[in-house]
């Protein structure tokens, strides 16, 4: 009745369920009407195309970010430092917009390499560190975040702007948005990136389960002694993972900076991208098709979330508790496999 | 302004319709939202006074929350559009962005929909369906500069910003030049904690300047300034008869200022947005949007302010003062300077 | 400035900057010394720093000057049994550590703000009125130099921070349940054929994690934030998880490597009256803290080894 | 006589598995009971439920006559009933005491009393010669050492029933022999040993009596004075089994491997190899005898280009080699059966049949231009696994999941597959049963008789003697002797291996 299989598919579905049912519970508990809220939660998402839209705007960089943490989890590396890729990704794709007139057809794939190759640099430095001095990844990683986040405002303020608090608008040349799309959804700012988001996730399952250089990433993340007593380079491996990984993050970024904003604005403190994105990605399984349906899955939340104050008055903050259940209850996966075991002897 | 009637003409019937729109609005029907920044409506800050103008404006109108009149919280900057597209879709006539960030989300919702009439505070956005409500807090600022400079004893006295940026430098520019108007010899250390949200390098910035004889602190820093309020009360609690002083901002922080029955809160320079919140909102009703323009608010206007709460370190004399420099102002005597250049130009006349 | 006056300006604030960070790293280095991974630290903070708060405004009336010890106190308490979660999810579920850490970060900032909200119907609590304040340690202080260096316009809860590391270094490497508590980071089976109780000693370490992790955000809160919001607790509990790897999973490396921390800080504040530094551009001051713990990193501390059986889930009989 | 020990009709499952099923097991006071069994068998389950860490489905233990439930370690400690695991049950970074005392430490006000603790670890080490250094971090100790803290540890706790699971498998034959002699102490004391060990010559020289299980049944218990090798191999294989390995006399042809003047520094950046020198030709077996840490870890590391070698040259046919990465010394043509199985020779978290081909995934035809043709693999993986009878549900199994002995097949297919020029076998058959060591002798001198040169490194002297057409022994880094097995016998190789060379002489 249940194959192993299925009880991989079962767990994440059960797990949202759980996470949703315990929403409910507090909902009631502090009076709440939870059909009404998780109404306004649905509604809030997909109630129209607008909605909609806002929805698959939010879920790119998810993408992103989650295929990111994946991608590192993957190589048996934790990046935490998504959230700085995130940052320097957006910084050079904005700056590429702004700096250049250029064809669409160079500028907004150049604009996009950018991005891709900040966040491979801000990647580079923490997986240089690990392979040639054993630098533990995880304390460089937070630390590139603070240095992302403080760089990031200043060059903005000082570099690109005269003293100002944001760039100016990139070129339409650079810009991912889309008019038809726009119309399309009443102006939500949905935009091409979904399909790059799409392309990266297929990306990374072909690198990862078809390519030599995926099976060494892998191998070096399983064993990183038996990679090397077979002739890998774990070193290299460990440095091109992470820059892999950060060239998704900055690509996340590239999201933000060419496709919902089209401009960078200085900022207080972290956008969370990346930090949800260790969540997508985990929520995911690591797998590039784990992570997209994740990356859906928080975008309907955190987009539909917005609408519960107002029509229902439950606090968005509800919608990250039960994000944070839902995590836990895949992560407790043997509880749950456990019980479809017992369930699965009694039924015989 | 060219460019986007420009715009407007593009989008063809759009423009016909908001005029037709605005002028058929009646007062019974109408609605009227916002959209806070981050800081959400409790944040004792400028979003929380504009919540509270817009709640002043329905009881005045009877209106209801939830129909006549509401607000989205954003807790991101993603969220600005989609909160005030939100609103737009909803079918408010009158929204407002709260803050200088929405400032980009905002024109652009606006020039997405002609027909709904907009209001950023804080800052100038451009579109004709949008009227920029700003301040001149650097008038407010100047007289807080006025008064940290007579209530100094170390001739000493410190700012401390939030982000670097516009908004905040012109808090910056006007306490600078009103302190050295009082007193051209005296120093001025500058600080920002790069965040709005940053207690603990507030409390570093405050302790390193009380350290340094700094005795008056004027913070323009969000919640960065509860650490600056932490160090001067432990300063007092140490040493009651110690003076350090906090100038506060945006709201009169009186009350954050006290501990037992004494307190470092000198003065606060109030800004009233939720005067001007309502003030709009009124115009609109009545079909007078004032789209396009800019509305300053000012010192004249009562809209921005210097608290005198704290009568015992307010002294008449001081207060008395600060009427002067009023005045000046009021009268055109003295032009406050509102950025860096202007200060500097400010610095060599005097 | 002469040096005197300049470290007398630093030392005090790196101390104080410190402390939130030491009591949360103290945290950290238990239950990573038990085995279990924890990322969730900064959740852990942001609850001590909700229930001190919370307490402190609902009791201010009622204790009186005891209120801030009290607070930390209950924080405390209240942390332990939320680490529980993580407890439960990664010891007995055998969930990702990793994983649950993260949903532990979650976890805490929604019901804080979603509990501030239902109780003070706004996003974030009034200013304590019973926060701790600075003292100058009795007669020390007076000691010339050191006196003023390390005695003056001290809080407690930074000495507090100092004693606890220096205990549970004790603990850790004199006691038999420290003994016991690092065989089972190690080599838990080693330990579970020693008759040691692997899961009781895991689940132990992670509530003290818990427990310290709560002392952490309290103290900042009732030192530094003086409220909660959703903004009290940014990223402290990230620098204490890597105060604890660059302090190589020693109680008294992770107290060095916040006080690390607290002393960039406190240096890229004060540096903007010493004249050299003052020419320096903002930015460089400001990543100057992070810049620093990474040459640290490359330069002399070099390869830290992590607890062996860290991260990993202890099933009885699996080899 | 009365029994100490009675296990009675234990049953124990696992997930899909029988691992014991209705054995029984009874020990005497005093004497030394050998385990026998296959890999995989269910002896270090029995022993496992015996020490109170699996709880058995069915059965009965009775200690002394009574009937006991041993819930867990605690209970079998109090029992009197100590084990040394198969996998050392030691914390490497605790020093030898802390180890010893784990669990149940004297203690001083609220600290551990350290200082009494080593001087009751002196005093039992010194009471039953055991000879280690109670201060000495585990991590920097022999893997003997090691063990003779794993019994100093059971001792510690009172036991007098001792259970030592495959306490040879690691250990070098002078190890073998004082451990010998300490097991015959402890009897001597009056405590009981059950010993596990797949060395039936052990059995035969140290065990009273002997219980031997077969694939989860207990098939009975004989008197060691009453029975042999071959019929002891047979109950337990269920057939007969050779042990001295057929093999025609070598052909040697060309020198492939040579090496001069070899110089190795190991981690502490201390030289391990120095000048050393040796030659492998085509179709010969040469074996290293050597006690552990003289160098051979250091030497086939330099060889395969895992380690640099500061001096001197390494060279295949003609062409130097030394100092080339592992990967150039791979195409080169030489394969490498790596002592450690489960750190270097396998991901175990990879399916065995990528683990096939950890080494040639780039090559055609297994990938093309960058991407992966799994087909390809998985067809080479299943033709390996039926010729080197790899015992997996099919190639897709995760390495983890399958047995020692299997995944030791599973490497030693891949490594001969690849038609190296030169084979390194370094202990290929630690820690195997009869039946795979008999599998894997067979395959290394069927490659030898196709004309490849084969460097055999093992620590177990019928190994070296049995499978070597010619034996170079290593001593302190450097090629002391090269002997001819049939001219030598392992009283002449241990002295060697010690660095005696002027008997060596004397003999000659
Ligand atoms: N923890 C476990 N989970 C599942 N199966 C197990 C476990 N431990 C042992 N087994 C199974 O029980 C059987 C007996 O294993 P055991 O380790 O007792 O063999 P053994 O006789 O000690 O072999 P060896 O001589 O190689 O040490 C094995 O075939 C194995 O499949
Ligand atoms: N992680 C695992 N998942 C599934 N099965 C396992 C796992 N670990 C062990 N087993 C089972 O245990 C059996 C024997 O493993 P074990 O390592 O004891 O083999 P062995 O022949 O005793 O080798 P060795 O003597 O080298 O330990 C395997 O056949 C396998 O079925
Ligand atoms: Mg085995
Ligand atoms: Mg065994």
């Amino acid at each position: 009745m249940f194959t192993n299989r299925t009880i991989n598919i079962l767990i994440p579905i059960i797990s949202v369920f759980l996470g949703l049912l315990v929403g409910a519970i507090i909902m009631v508990v502090f009076g709440y009407n939870p059909v009404l809220g998780y109404g306004a939660l649905w509604e809030g998402a997909f109630g129209d195309s607008y909605f909609f839209g806002e929805t698959v705007r939010m879920v790119t960089p998810y993408i992103l970010s989650g295929l990111a943490v994946a991608f590192a989890l993957r190589t048996g590396l934790l990046n935490i430092g998504v959230e700085g890729q995130v940052f320097v990704g957006w910084l050079a794709s904005v700056w590429v917009g702004v700096a250049f007139e250029l064809p669409m057809v160079i500028h907004l794939p150049l604009a996009i390499l950018a991005a891709a190759a900040a966040g491979a640099f801000w990647g580079f430095i923490p997986g240089i560190l690990k392979a040639k001095l054993g630098v533990h990844e995880v304390i460089v990683t937070i630390m590139m975040n603070y240095i992302a986040l403080y760089s990031t405002n200043a060059i903005v303020r000082h570099v690109i702007t005269e003293g100002e608090d944001q760039t100016e608008r990139i070129a339409g040349s650079a810009s991912l948005a889309s008019e038809w799309i726009a119309e399309m959804t009443f102006y939500s700012r949905m935009h091409y990136g979904i399909l790059i988001a799409f392309l990266m996730a297929l990306i990374m399952w072909f690198i990862l389960n078809k390519t030599t250089r995926g099976f060494e990433l892998r191998s070096v993340g399983y064993n990183p002694h038996a990679s090397n007593y077979a002739g890998m380079s774990v070193g290299k491996n460990i440095v091109l993972a992470m820059m892999i990984s950060g060239a998704f993050a900055g690509l996340a970024g590239a999201m933000e900076g060419l496709g919902t904003y089209g401009y960078l604005a200085t900022k207080s403190g972290f956008t969370n991208i990346g930090f949800e994105g260790i969540a997508v990605a985990l929520l995911g399984a690591n797998t590039a098709l784990g992570v997209v349906l994740a990356a859906f899955l928080f975008g309907t939340l955190k987009i539909g979330a917005l609408n519960m104050p107002t029509v229902a008055g439950v606090p968005t903050e509800l919608v990250e508790i039960v994000i944070a259940l839902i995590i836990f209850f895949v992560a407790s996966s043997y509880m749950i496999r456990w019980v479809i075991l017992r369930f699965k002897k009694e039924g015989k | 302004a060219c460019g986007s009637s420009d715009e407007g003409e593009s989008s063809g019937d759009g423009g016909d319709s908001n005029e037709s729109g605005g002028e058929a609005e009646a007062s019974d029907d109408f609605s009227v939202a916002m959209v806070t920044d981050v800081g959400g409506v409790d944040d004792k800050s400028f979003n929380q006074s504009s919540w509270e103008g817009l709640q002043a404006f329905g009881d005045e109108n009877g209106l209801e929350e939830g129909e006549g009149y509401d607000y989205a919280q954003s807790d991101s900057e993603g969220d600005y559009t989609t909160n005030l597209s939100r609103l737009v879709r909803q079918d408010f006539n009158l929204i407002y962005g709260i803050g200088y960030l929405l400032q980009p989300a905002l024109e652009e919702v606006a020039e997405q929909n002609p027909d709904t009439n907009f209001g950023l505070v804080d800052s100038v956005a451009e579109g004709d369906n949008i009227v920029s409500i700003t301040f001149k807090e650097h008038e407010g600022s100047f007289l807080a500069g006025v008064a940290a400079a007579l209530k100094t004893e170390t001739d000493k006295i410190g700012f401390v910003g939030g982000e670097d940026g516009d908004l905040i430098r012109k808090f910056e520019s006007g306490y600078v030049a009103g302190a050295k108007s009082v007193n051209p010899d005296i120093e001025i250390d500058i600080q920002y904690a790069e965040s709005f949200a940053a207690a603990d390098k507030g409390k570093l910035i405050a302790s390193n300047m009380y350290n340094n004889d700094i005795d008056v602190i004027y913070h323009a820093s969000g919640a960065t300034g509860n650490g600056v309020f932490a160090q001067a009360k432990d300063i007092k609690q140490n040493n009651p008869d110690e003076d350090v002083w906090v100038i506060g901002v945006d709201r009169d922080q009186h009350e954050e200022g006290k501990i037992d029955d004494q307190n470092v809160t000198l003065t606060s320079m109030v800004k009233r947005v939720d005067v001007a919140v309502n003030e709009v909102a009124t115009l609109t009703m009545d079909g007078d949007f004032p789209g396009g323009e800019v509305m300053e608010y000012g010192l004249d206007d009562d809209a921005i302010s210097i608290a005198t709460t704290n009568e015992d370190a307010m002294t008449e004399e001081i207060v008395s003062e600060v009427e002067d420099w009023k005045e000046k102002i009021a009268n055109g005597e003295v032009d406050v300077p509102s950025t860096d250049e202007e200060l500097e130009e400010f610095e060599s006349s005097l | 400035m002469n040096i005197i006056d300049i470290l007398q300006s630093i030392i005090p604030q790196a101390l104080f900057f410190a402390a939130p960070l030491i009591f949360t790293a103290l945290g950290g280095v238990m239950s990573e010394r038990s085995g279990i991974i924890n990322i969730g630290l900064e959740g852990l903070m942001v609850m001590g720093a909700f229930v001190g708060i919370v307490f402190n405004l609902t009791f201010a009336d009622t204790f009186g000057s005891a209120t801030p010890w009290l607070s930390i106190l209950a924080a405390m308490v209240i942390s332990a049994i939320f680490a529980l979660t993580h407890a439960v999810a990664s010891i007995t579920f055998r969930a990702d550590q990793v994983v649950s850490g993260v949903a532990i970060n979650f976890l805490a900032l929604g019901i804080g703000v979603f509990l501030t909200k239902q109780w003070y119907d706004k996003g974030q609590t009034d200013m304590v009125s019973r926060p701790f304040y600075t003292k100058d340690v009795w007669l020390l202080s007076d000691i010339p130099i050191i006196g003023g260096l390390f005695f003056s316009n001290m809080y407690i809860t930074s000495y507090f921070a100092i004693i606890l590391a220096f205990v549970v270094w004790f603990v850790l490497f004199k006691t038999p349940f420290g003994l016991r508590l690092r065989s089972v980071g190690e080599h838990p089976m080693a330990a579970d054929t020693n008759g040691i109780n692997v899961y009781g000693m895991r689940y132990v370490a992670v509530m003290l994690s818990g427990a310290f992790g709560g002392l952490g955000g309290a103290v900042f809160a009732l030192t530094i934030a003086m409220n909660f919001s959703q903004s009290t607790i940014v990223g402290q509990g990230f620098m204490a998880l890597a105060a604890v790897i660059f302090g190589k999973w020693h109680p008294l490396g992770a107290m060095g490597a916040a006080i690390f921390f607290g002393f960039a800080q406190s240096l890229s504040v004060v540096s903007s009256g010493i004249p050299l530094l003052a020419e320096v551009p903002q930015v460089f001051l400001l990543i100057a803290p992070y810049v620093l713990t990474i040459l640290a990193l490359a330069g002399f501390i070099g390869r830290a080894e992590a607890p062996k059986s860290l991260g990993e889930a202890y099933v009885k009989g699996n080899r | 006589m009365d029994y100490v020990i009675e296990m009675l009709n234990i049953r124990k499952e696992f997930p899909g598995i029988v691992a014991n099923n209705n054995i029984n097991l009874q020990v005497k006071q005093g004497e030394i009971h050998a385990l026998l069994g296959e890999n995989g068998a269910g002896k270090s389950t029995l022993m496992n439920v015996l020490f109170g860490l699996y709880q058995p489905e069915k059965g009965e233990i009775r200690v002394r006559g009574e009937k006991v439930n041993i819930s867990d370690p605690n209970v079998a400690n109090r029992l009197g009933i100590g084990m040394v695991h198969q996998h050392f049950m030691l914390v490497d970074t605790f020093s030898v005491t802390e180890n010893i005392v784990l669990g149940s430490e004297p203690k001083k006000g609220a600290t551990v009393d350290i200082k009494k603790a080593e001087k009751e670890v002196l005093e039992l080490s010194k009471r039953y010669g055991l000879n280690v250094d109670p201060k000495a971090k585990v991590r920097d100790i022999s893997v003997g050492m090691q063990q003779r803290v794993e019994i100093l540890k059971t001792l510690y706790r009172g036991a007098d029933i001792l259970i030592f699971d495959e306490p040879t498998a690691v250990l070098t034959p002078q190890e073998i022999k004082e451990l010998i002699v300490i097991m015959q102490s402890l009897v001597k004391e009056g405590k009981s040993i059950i010993l596990i060990t797949h060395k039936l010559k052990e059995i035969m020289e140290v065990c009273d009596r002997c219980t031997v299980i077969r694939k989860g049944e207990g098939i009975g218990t004989v008197d060691v004075s009453q029975t042999n090798p071959n019929e002891l191999a047979s109950l337990m294989v269920g057939r007969e089994v050779s042990f001295k390995t057929e093999k025609k006399p070598a052909e040697p042809k060309d020198t492939y491997l040579s090496i001069k003047d070899l110089y190795v520094k190991d981690v502490r950046n201390v030289h391990m190899v120095k000048g050393l020198n040796l030659e492998v030709r085509a179709g010969e077996i040469v074996g290293i005898a050597g006690i552990d840490g003289n160098g051979q870890s250091e030497l086939i590391e330099a060889i395969t280009g895992l380690r640099k070698s500061e001096s001197g040259t390494i060279s295949l046919h003609d062409k130097v080699i030394s100092n080339l990465s592992t990967r150039k010394v791979t195409q080169a043509g030489i394969s490498h059966i790596p002592q450690d199985r489960h750190k270097y020779g396998l991901v175990l978290d990879f399916p065995v049949g990528d683990n096939m081909v950890l080494q040639t995934y780039y090559q055609k035809p297994f990938s093309k231009k960058g991407v992966m043709n799994f087909k390809k693999i998985y067809e080479k993986a299943k033709s390996l696994i039926k010729e080197y009878d790899v015992r997996t549900p099919n190639e897709m199994t995760k390495a983890r999941a399958l047995s020692g002995g299997n995944q030791q097949k599973a490497i030693i297919g891949r490594e001969i597959d690849r038609s190296p020029d030169l084979i390194i076998a370094a202990q290929p058959t630690r820690g195997l049963d009869v039946g795979a060591i008999e599998f894997i002798h067979k395959k290394l001198i069927e490659e030898r008789d196709k004309g490849r040169a084969v460097l055999l490194l093992s620590f177990e002297l019928d190994e070296i003697l049995n499978l070597s057409d010619r034996i170079a022994v290593m001593f302190d880094g450097q090629v002391i002797a090269e002997v001819k097995p049939e001219e030598t016998n392992e009283q002449e190789l241990g002295l060697l291996m010690a660095g005696n060379t002027t008997e060596k002489a004397g003999a000659e």
